[in-house]
């Protein structure tokens, strides 16, 4: 299992190929969002719902041996994308792995971008989500 | 200047940010509803001021501060005879659309409505014309009452004429809806007010770059506007208020410049305009703004109104051959703002997708959320034109949505 | 850098302004007190904003609403460091202090303060820290309680103390006076204050240029400044208020940008600092202040101070060598800022006739006319110093001016 | 008796040889000032009082021969000079003469410059003064 900072590294080289190029990230951010696994109609309910500013986030997970696993979806296509990145560095993780990570791929892949100061309820309150979840979960 | 001899290159060219590529690609501006871009000459002023002759204004005699106080007031003089208000005390700064509101709401209510009276707003309201209304409502118990707005975007006056009673004190209402692009019929429903000895409140932000303004022709007892969305600089705004309206309201704010004298036991204030004009204002962006009122007045509001209708027509035409766009707000009464859907594509998408082609458009509630809740929506895209504006940007911007789309 | 390689010279040349002429004379601006000139990248960063990445902030979602955000946003973040504030949240952008002011007297007072509690400021307070609580002390029956100055212009302590009673709820006070240059004891009243449960706020519009503010050490609830007082432009200020106060105070003014939801039954409110900044703000001003932060800081405050006592010290002595000057105000803690009357020449000429040698200074009550009343006053002449004025002007000043006398 | 446009033009005249010299202009004003008649202490009294923002004018008349004659004083040197001219221009005319008289000789000085706007209670109210008192002296 890779820890949260390596997964984070790999994420921001695979970014560094496209160049800065605005519309490569974003057409990338897409396809990512689109490669994440089915997300259950059942548990699209408030309880798992991250309001943002103009997008909606639906967060669900579960445990197995101890490690969190983490299924999403959006009403955006960019935004699911933010999402799933987020979902592959936290997914497979113990909580305390979970709690202790500090995101920093978000401001070196240049996302934050995406993250204008009263839309931070995007991206933050997404990493929030997370780690609130892990907190409940912890030993 | 005749509109034959119009050129928006020419316009263009005196906006140095429109020459900015934006990820690559040359800035397509079509956010001009949030706030428009600012003609260099408003730039120079301002630079101008700070550079040769900043100074504390009005009580100053040395002669930095006279030049500053003067310039400061001219500002006063061309937005009287912008609007044709009667007087140039008529004539109040403020920072913006939405503190002009909050003065009216709050210096009026005091003196001129009571417990149970009622105040009407429409459905189609900018936050800024909700908010301060329902806190003031709140406060003093009086009841706000909305216009229902037809699925056209227009505005139903029957219903207005019905809810009109004799607590009916106070009408407030927006010009031109910054989402739907609705003209309302202004005129009308003023003079309908005024049968009925209610006061009248018109939101101009979307307007006053668009069309002549005429306050003594509208007969509104209060008009406001907002320079950023007119091609001036961000933080000055208008209180436009009939003067024995005005004479009668309590201060808004105190502090320097409002007073004639302070004492202890009894202040007294001071007269129109500086009555509502408390501590140091906004002097550099108030003299930026006559510059972009000399750009208006320049071109002619006329010549204006009349490109810009061309290029809304223009618009309007290319939108309506996309498929999977849905256009909301319909009025027969528009200017060029234009509220829309794709289907299968998020607005917020659609924002990021266009910004990286270098246009920039406004997704959201656009500060209406009420509207929105009416027709079902979370929110829009919107493409909002101004004078710079070209068909051939039209045109790129439909040629990159259809890409998306399809 | 220390105060050794510290060069007046290399700072004056920062600002446009002082290369003017005025009257045919090299400008002398000894008028700081009212409002300090602009040093070239301040004025550089507004016009950078508007030829560049003009656009309305936190909503949109292009690149220019983007940048104009980050900008934005960033001003706050250096204030919030400039002052040491806990959070960002704790600071509020307004016009300036007046505002500032108005906000925490309207806002404050609706929650906190009931009929027949009491509020204390001074006798040498600025208008604008005297009507604000005069209209809501007369609205809501609340008693205005002011602190005795003495002769010398310092505050008179043990009067303080005596005024404070069980129902005493809030303190408003000037750090540093405008009109005598006095700095105020605020630490220890501030003390006094946390003691008996009044919550306190600082008008700290002349002293935040001039002096390291930190309001955790001084542990006030409010603390109010202007921008245009420190080398930033006209029509920004800022609110300081305890995270925990703040969020219990109900909004000033309503409109776009303070809501969470909008809604014709329910209303919510957005979180701080968001929920006291209704509208457009200043966005270009604001930008611009955080380059004037920029300039005070890469000086430093601390050689700012140690200068400025300097040439304080300098012009106290070359002033009280002057036959037929009174100076008003010689508190022991005082900065550069002389009022003074002179025998025989009203200040109303001498204010003109100084400008025609080139020298800019204030004259009349400044704002405080209770002040004045009291000492029996009906105006000064006022002389205020900032960090780029020269022990030579002050030789020039006290030269034109013994002409005049003489 | 010169009217008063042909006295405003001689005020013109004078002015023009200053050069636009700010500091000839106060020293003109002030001397202007000190010529003026002494003001009868009993004349200081509120009635006369037109108290602008930073200066206090007094202003007193008597009618001789249907003419009006009006004599002045303020606690500064510069604004008495300013009156002096004002009571040139609307001495020694006739009510109606006074009430029609469209003031041109400040804007034509410069002496406008003295006329700052929230000021202009200072030259402004002291023209009211003189047309009030015209005016209540109408046949
Ligand atoms: C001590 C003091 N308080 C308040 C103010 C008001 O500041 P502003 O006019 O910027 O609102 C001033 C400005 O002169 C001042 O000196
Ligand atoms: C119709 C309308 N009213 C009011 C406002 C508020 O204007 P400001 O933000 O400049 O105060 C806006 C701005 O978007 C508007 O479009």
């Amino acid at each position: 299992m890779k820890s949260t900072n390596s997964i984070q590294k790999d994420i921001i080289s695979n970014f560094q190929t496209l160049d800065d190029d605005f519309e490569m990230i974003l057409n990338y951010l897409i396809e990512l969002g689109e490669k994440l696994d089915e997300f259950d109609v059942e548990e699209k309910k408030d309880d798992n719902l991250i309001k943002g500013c103009q997008s909606k986030v639906w967060l669900s997970y579960k445990i197995i041996d101890n490690k969190l696993f983490f299924s999403g979806d959006s009403n955006t296509s960019i935004t699911k994308g933010l999402l799933s990145l987020l979902i592959k560095v936290f997914s497979n993780q113990t909580a305390e792995e979970i709690i202790k990570t500090k995101l920093f791929f978000i401001n070196e892949t240049g996302l934050c971008r995406f993250i204008g100061t009263q839309r931070s309820n995007g991206l933050e309150s997404m990493e929030n989500k997370f780690k609130i979840i892990a907190l409940s979960n912890k030993k | 200047m005749s509109i034959k001899s119009f050129n928006p290159n020419r316009i263009r060219n005196k906006f140095p940010i429109l020459n900015k590529k934006i990820n690559n690609n040359q800035l397509v501006y079509f956010d001009n509803a949030a706030t428009t871009q600012k003609p260099i000459q408003v730039i120079e002023s301002i630079n101008k001021y700070y550079s040769e002759y900043n100074a504390n204004i009005h009580r100053g005699i040395h002669t930095l501060a006279e030049k500053a106080t003067q310039e400061y007031e001219k500002t006063r003089k061309t937005v009287s005879k912008f609007i044709n208000s009667r007087s140039e005390k008529e004539v109040i700064f403020t920072r913006g659309t939405t503190e002009g509101i909050n003065l009216i709401a709050s210096s009026f209510v005091k003196n001129f409505i009571k417990k149970g009276d009622e105040i009407i707003i429409s459905e189609m309201e900018h936050h800024s014309n909700i908010v301060p209304w329902q806190m003031i409502c709140e406060e003093n118990e009086i009841i706000l009452k909305t216009i229902n707005v037809f699925e056209n975007g227009e505005i139903d006056l029957d219903n207005f004429k019905e809810l009109i009673s004799n607590k009916t004190k106070f009408l407030s209402i927006v010009h031109t809806s910054n989402t739907l692009g609705t003209v309302n019929p202004i005129k009308e429903m003023i003079e309908i007010c005024k049968k009925n000895n209610i006061i009248t409140m018109i939101d101009g932000a979307q307007a006053s770059a668009h069309s002549k303004i005429d306050v003594q022709d509208l007969n509104c007892d209060f008009f406001v506007l907002s320079a950023h969305k007119m091609y001036g600089p961000t933080g000055v705004g208008i209180v436009y208020g009939k003067e024995e309206i005005l004479e009668k309201m309590p201060p808004y704010m105190g502090g320097g410049e409002m007073i004639k004298d302070v004492n202890f036991k009894k202040t007294t204030y001071n007269e129109l305009p500086y009555k509502f004009e408390a501590g140091t204002p906004n002097i550099g962006d108030v003299i930026g703004f006559n510059e972009a009122l000399s750009f208006i007045n320049n071109i002619g509001l006329d010549n204006i109104s009349l490109y810009e209708k061309e290029l809304k027509n223009y618009a309007s035409n290319s939108f309506n051959e996309i498929e999977g766009i849905n256009i909301i707000g319909n009025s027969k009464n528009k200017i060029g703002i234009f509220s829309f859907t794709v289907d299968k594509i998020h607005y917020y998408d659609l924002g990021l997708l266009l910004d990286s082609k270098g246009i920039a458009i406004r997704t959201g509630h656009h500060c209406t959320q009420p509207l929105m809740d009416k027709f079902n929506l979370e929110g829009t895209a919107r493409v909002s034109l101004a004078i710079y504006n070209t068909k051939n940007e039209i045109d790129y911007f439909v040629e990159k949505l259809k890409q998306l789309i399809n």
